[in-house]
């Protein structure tokens, strides 16, 4: 593994997005922080800025109202990147499955890489779920993607 | 602030609250909610489980004697287990690994058991 | 000083202090997470979000803004090696707040609201600790006639015992510097939990986000020197004071909570400028006794 | 079915005709009872409207009907925290409400993608496979 | 001339766990007005109620939302019960009761915490989260799952609590309370946090009562209403004084979220102690018909369940109001004139709960 590499594997910095989910899924994430699980031992801060982020953790089946928000964030988060769903919800809609103004998942909208399970996920699987997508993180290739010149920027900030 | 100053201090002293994750993962609960398997020796297929369960992540085929169970769907209520009269879903306390990609998991009998019962009359 | 003297200051101030202020702020994390209660991240941590940080893609910050952190950047530097070389206190505190302004203009061109809002609550934290560090300079003349700091290094008897109000005006420079409660008002270095997100950092991202943290390297040391100046020989002493500001403004972190820049601005001009002052009529008063 | 004829929990149903509905609202407000919320059901040719004050941890009523097409006023002007339902009937009921003090038209919950409002009994989303299967 | 800052405040806002987006103008930095932008968490569970049947719906009201989750569960076990005109098993009351007020608790330390936070006070965060994992633990032991933990059915509830957990939470609980008094005791008496929550977002008893508040805001206000007073399971057979402060402010508001954790305490002791021999849930036939309405006293204040049934196994109408939703009103009216480091903090003083709002 290379210098790279393994900086990738210890610095993932994260963003939490609430895709409508219960709020379950969210304050396990939440607990992740807290001293007894503490993701901080594998570097991971909860960034709150999608330009700063490596993995975006998203929780809720995503509804018609954010799925905008969401593609934005994700464009917004510079390579390379990963998108964990976290919950039964945002793998596949879960318990809202009907629910008419679901989507029914993250994959809906932004390609995932990692689903992790369990309504609500418990803490130890979210980082269990952080880990594996770390895995693939660090071998992503880290392939120039042209910056957004600051006029799109604006464009995209707008919208936002 | 002096409250804090002390409590922190303590904390600074005292072993950290961390369990120690990976590394060394703690015994779950035994009566935790954690994996839904099926086991089709004794099923009907008479899809009572799936028609129950407030997921859709059941689907149960009778044609092909098959149970098809998606477990990135399923919420581990439990509403299966309750509805199944046989005894072929089962609960255990072990956690759900995260995944790369959303399984479809098939249950289907032992093949000694080939031949299809008779429906229950009785029920 | 010799040549070899300066070069190696030299080396210790662009080379060797980046690491040190490496550590410090990997110290600086672990000892927060220790305190609460939690095993926190390895000590080499900022040196992996760095590395990272620069094998990123695609940056979006703005080209000026850019330009900005880097003279933010190289005025940490030439500050340290001012300070290291032993060079003149006021010019040290002129290119510091030089680079803090490039860094506020920086914060002010980029056009997120939060990024505005920060960069004005960044300017209110540089009215407050600019003129706690001027007046350190002022004290420091005081003892030692001289605004060199080579005056204060090579001063033998302590000055600590007669400028205590700029220990403490120090630690709150530290917090103010540093982003700690209860002034961590424009933005917090590790979390973006607060109304202003990152602040003038915003809009900043990947090997643009990497020069802020390396700068962050250089101030910590920065600072660490500063304090150092107060207990200059032995130097192993200044240094343990300089850690000591470092260690009570990490502990003053964790027991407090953010307050608001009103508070924050009254704090500075209502107690802790009066407080130098008066320390600075007593250097002044007993003027001839230490000589 | 076309009513509610009693509901458990609720201590009285008070009927007001569309017209006396602010009156009766008033008086439960000149009574200094919590307005709790308003419940809205969709009966075929009208909408059954309740809404629900608090008087001493007691639950009672108004009620009233709207016929579909017709514009129901807001009760915004006796109590301002009704705004947050009203804008709810417009968006899932399509309800027109007069009067509504802080008025989101019909995009407070939802981003208009129905074609008819969501809570209609006429609007159904698709049935879930599993209720497909023969059992 | 007003040269008004607009800074839209969500819907991905660090602070906010939840998607909500709050229009807020500031001059310079005091807020002139606020207006919420909701829809990002609507899902459509009103909808899903009346396309599942009425026993999948116990799992579907229960994600409405996921920090009070049992207590939607029981809700609207109450309604439809009440509906049918079931009666509960005496046992099972008192395991509703239990669970109820370990959910609360957990709840509010939870509150505690992201209130610290929300004013940068990572280590009380840090500590009240720590503590809030042995609640958890509880919770887990007990019903199989940390957060939606799925107890409560049509008819009583899906799990005992055996002899052997009744004791472990007996031991567990007074050693936790310890913990949370001592922090309790730092955080309300501390400096800063009185400097920045004391005076902050004033809600005067009339004004709450007015604009429909409920729960820790309505009594952070100083008008004693509890829903458990009414007396829905054990809690007519339970002695407890609902919790009150005077003020309105964010402090007060904090402070009854925090004796209420005492309170809860007290009251999982007292229904285990009291806990009667007997079935779980009742058997039930049939299906609902007719329309029932239950209150019952959630973590955030009043949470209402309406069910509509026709006899057939698809309710005709269910309807949800939460705590939240009664909430925000209060909240829009104290907003105005805030300094804009403030927002979020007294935003968090009603501890909005955004998913179930809108559902
Ligand atoms: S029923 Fe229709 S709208 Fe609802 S979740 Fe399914 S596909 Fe989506
Ligand atoms: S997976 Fe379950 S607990 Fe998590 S957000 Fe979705 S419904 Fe809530
Ligand atoms: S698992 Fe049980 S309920 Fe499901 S199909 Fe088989 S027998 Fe029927
Ligand atoms: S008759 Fe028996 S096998 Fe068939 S559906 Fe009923 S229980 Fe299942
Ligand atoms: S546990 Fe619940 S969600 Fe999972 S398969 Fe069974 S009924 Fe469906
Ligand atoms: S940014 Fe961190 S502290 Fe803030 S809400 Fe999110 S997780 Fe909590
Ligand atoms: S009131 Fe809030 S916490 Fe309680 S269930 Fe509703 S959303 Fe959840
Ligand atoms: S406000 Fe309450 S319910 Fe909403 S996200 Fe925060 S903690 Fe959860």
């Amino acid at each position: 593994m290379n210098l790279i590499q393994k900086a990738r594997m210890k610095s993932p910095w994260i963003l939490h997005f609430n895709a409508g989910s219960c709020n379950g899924c969210d304050i396990e994430i939440l607990s992740c922080l807290t001293p007894v699980y503490d993701i901080e031992r594998f570097g991971a801060v909860n960034v709150g800025n999608p330009k700063h982020a490596d993995v975006l953790l998203v929780t809720g089946p995503v509804n018609r109202r954010n799925e905008r928000v969401l593609r934005n964030l994700y464009e917004q988060m510079l390579d390379p990147k990963i998108v964990v769903a976290v919950g039964t919800c945002a793998s596949s809609g879960g318990v809202f499955h009907n629910c008419y103004n679901c989507l029914g998942g993250v994959d809906k909208v932004i390609p995932v890489d990692v689903y992790v399970p369990g309504c609500a996920a418990k803490p130890e699987t979210i980082i269990e779920g952080v880990i594996l997508g770390l895995e693939k993180l660090a071998k992503m290739p880290a392939k120039p993607r042209p910056g957004r010149t600051s006029a799109e920027a604006e464009k995209v900030e707008a919208e936002r | 602030m002096a409250r804090m100053l002390r409590s922190v201090l303590r904390n600074a002293l005292s072993k950290p609250a961390t369990r120690p994750f990976p590394e060394a993962p703690r015994a779950e609960f035994e009566k935790a909610r954690g994996l839904i398997t099926f086991d089709c020796t004794d099923c009907r297929f008479c899809g009572a489980c799936a028609l129950k369960c407030p997921t859709g992540a059941i689907r149960v085929v009778r044609e092909e004697r098959r149970i098809y169970f998606e477990p990135f769907k399923c919420i581990v209520c439990g509403a299966c287990l309750e509805a199944c009269r046989f005894g072929s879903v089962r609960m255990g306390p072990e956690r759900r690994k995260p995944v790369y990609e959303k399984p479809v998991e098939v249950y289907a009998k032992p093949e000694t058991e080939a031949e299809p019962k008779p429906p229950d009359p009785g029920a | 000083m010799s040549w070899i003297d300066i070069g190696l200051r030299a080396f210790l101030a662009v080379v060797v202090a980046p690491w040190v202020g490496m550590l410090l702020v990997g110290l600086d994390r672990k000892l927060s997470a220790r305190l609460q209660g939690r095993v926190g991240p390895p000590l080499t941590q900022p040196f992996y979000d760095l590395v990272k940080l620069l094998a990123k893609q695609g940056d979006t910050t703005s080209r000026f803004q850019t330009a900005c952190l880097v003279l933010f950047l190289a005025s940490n530097v030439v500050s340290l090696a001012l300070v290291l070389l032993g060079g003149d206190l006021l010019v040290m505190l002129f290119v510091l707040a030089f680079g803090a302004v490039a860094y506020i203009v920086g914060g002010f061109s980029a056009k997120s609201p939060y990024s505005q809002l920060g960069t004005q609550r960044e300017l209110l934290q540089l009215l407050t600790y600019e003129p706690l560090l001027v007046f350190l300079a002022v004290g420091i003349y005081l003892r030692t006639g001289s605004f060199l700091a080579s005056a204060a290094f090579q001063r033998t008897e302590p000055l600590l015992p007669e400028m205590p109000v700029f220990v403490l005006t120090l630690i709150a420079v530290f917090g103010i510097k540093l982003r700690k409660s209860p002034f961590d008002i424009a933005s917090s270095p590790h979390h973006g939990h607060q109304e202003v997100v990152r602040g003038p950092l915003s809009e900043v991202a990947g090997p643009s986000l990497a020069l802020v943290e390396l700068a962050h390297w250089y101030e910590v040391v920065l600072l660490v020197a500063l304090a150092s100046l107060l207990w200059a020989s032995p130097l192993w002493a200044g240094v343990l004071v300089g850690l000591g500001c470092l260690l009570a403004s990490i502990v003053v972190d964790n027991v407090a909570a953010r307050l608001t820049w009103s508070w924050m601005l009254r704090f500075g001009w209502l107690v802790a400028v009066p407080a130098s002052i008066l320390n600075l009529i007593y250097l002044y008063a007993t003027r001839g006794g230490g000589g | 079915m076309s009513e509610l004829a009693a509901v458990q929990g609720i201590e009285r149903i008070e009927d007001a005709p569309l017209e006396g509905l602010l009156e009766a609202v008033r008086a439960y407000r000149d009574r200094r009872a919590r307005f709790i919320t308003a419940t809205c059901l969709d009966r075929g040719e009208r909408f059954e409207i309740l809404y629900l004050f608090d008087e001493g941890l007691k639950t009672v009523a108004v009620r009233t009907f709207l016929p579909k097409g017709q514009r129901l006023p807001s009760i915004t002007g006796v109590y301002l925290c009704g705004f947050l339902v009203e804008n709810e009937l417009q968006d899932l009921f399509g309800i027109e409400v007069d009067g509504l003090d802080i008025d989101y038209r019909g995009k407070f919950l939802v981003t208009n993608t129905f074609e008819t409002p969501p809570l209609l009994k006429q609007t159904t989303c698709e049935l879930r496979p599993t209720k497909e299967e023969p059992s | 001339m007003s040269d008004a800052t607009n800074v839209p405040f969500g819907p991905q806002h660090p602070v906010l766990p939840e998607p909500i987006q709050l229009r807020i103008s500031l001059e310079d930095e005091n807020v002139l007005q606020a207006l919420p932008a909701l829809g990002y968490v609507h899902r459509g569970i009103e909808k899903a109620g009346e396309l599942n049947d009425f026993q999948q719906n116990v799992f579907l009201v229960e994600r409405v939302c996921g920090i009070c989750s049992s207590i939607h569960a029981l809700a609207y076990c109450l309604a439809v019960e009440s509906a049918m005109g079931l009666e509960v098993p005496k046992r099972a009351d008192y395991l509703r009761v239990v669970w109820m007020e370990l959910h609360r608790i957990h709840s509010h330390l939870l509150y505690l915490g992201l209130l610290a936070e929300a004013f940068g006070f990572e280590s009380m965060f840090m500590e009240f989260w720590r503590i809030r994992e042995r609640v958890m633990d509880l919770l887990e032991m007990t019903a199989g799952n940390r957060v939606i933990i799925s107890v409560c059915t049509i008819g009583g509830v899906r799990r005992d609590i055996d002899a052997e957990q009744a004791r472990t939470i007996r031991e567990e609980l007074p050693k936790v309370r310890e913990e949370v008094q001592r922090l309790v005791d730092a955080l309300l008496g501390d400096y800063t946090v009185k400097r920045r929550t004391a005076g902050k977002g004033v809600i005067s008893g009339q004004a709450a009562l007015d604009l429909g508040a409920v729960g820790p805001t309505l009594r952070g206000s100083g008008v004693a209403q509890d829903m458990r007073m009414a007396g829905y399971a054990a809690y007519s057979e339970l002695q407890f004084q609902p919790v009150t402060f005077p003020d309105g402010d964010t402090y007060s508001r904090t402070a009854v979220r925090a004796y209420e954790v005492f309170q809860s305490m007290d009251l999982v002791l007292a229904a285990l102690e009291n806990l009667p021999e007997g079935e779980l849930a009742a058997k039930f036939k049939g299906r609902p018909d007719g329309a029932a309405l239950a209150r019952v006293e959630a973590p955030r204040g009043e949470l209402i369940y309406m069910v509509v049934g026709n006899g057939t196994k698809n309710l005709e109408r269910m309807r949800v109001r939460v705590p939240t939703y009664a909430n925000i009103p209060a909240l829009l009216s104290v907003l105005p004139g805030c300094e804009f480091a403030d927002v979020p903090v007294v935003t968090l003083s009603i501890d909005p709960c955004i998913s179930c709002t809108e559902r």
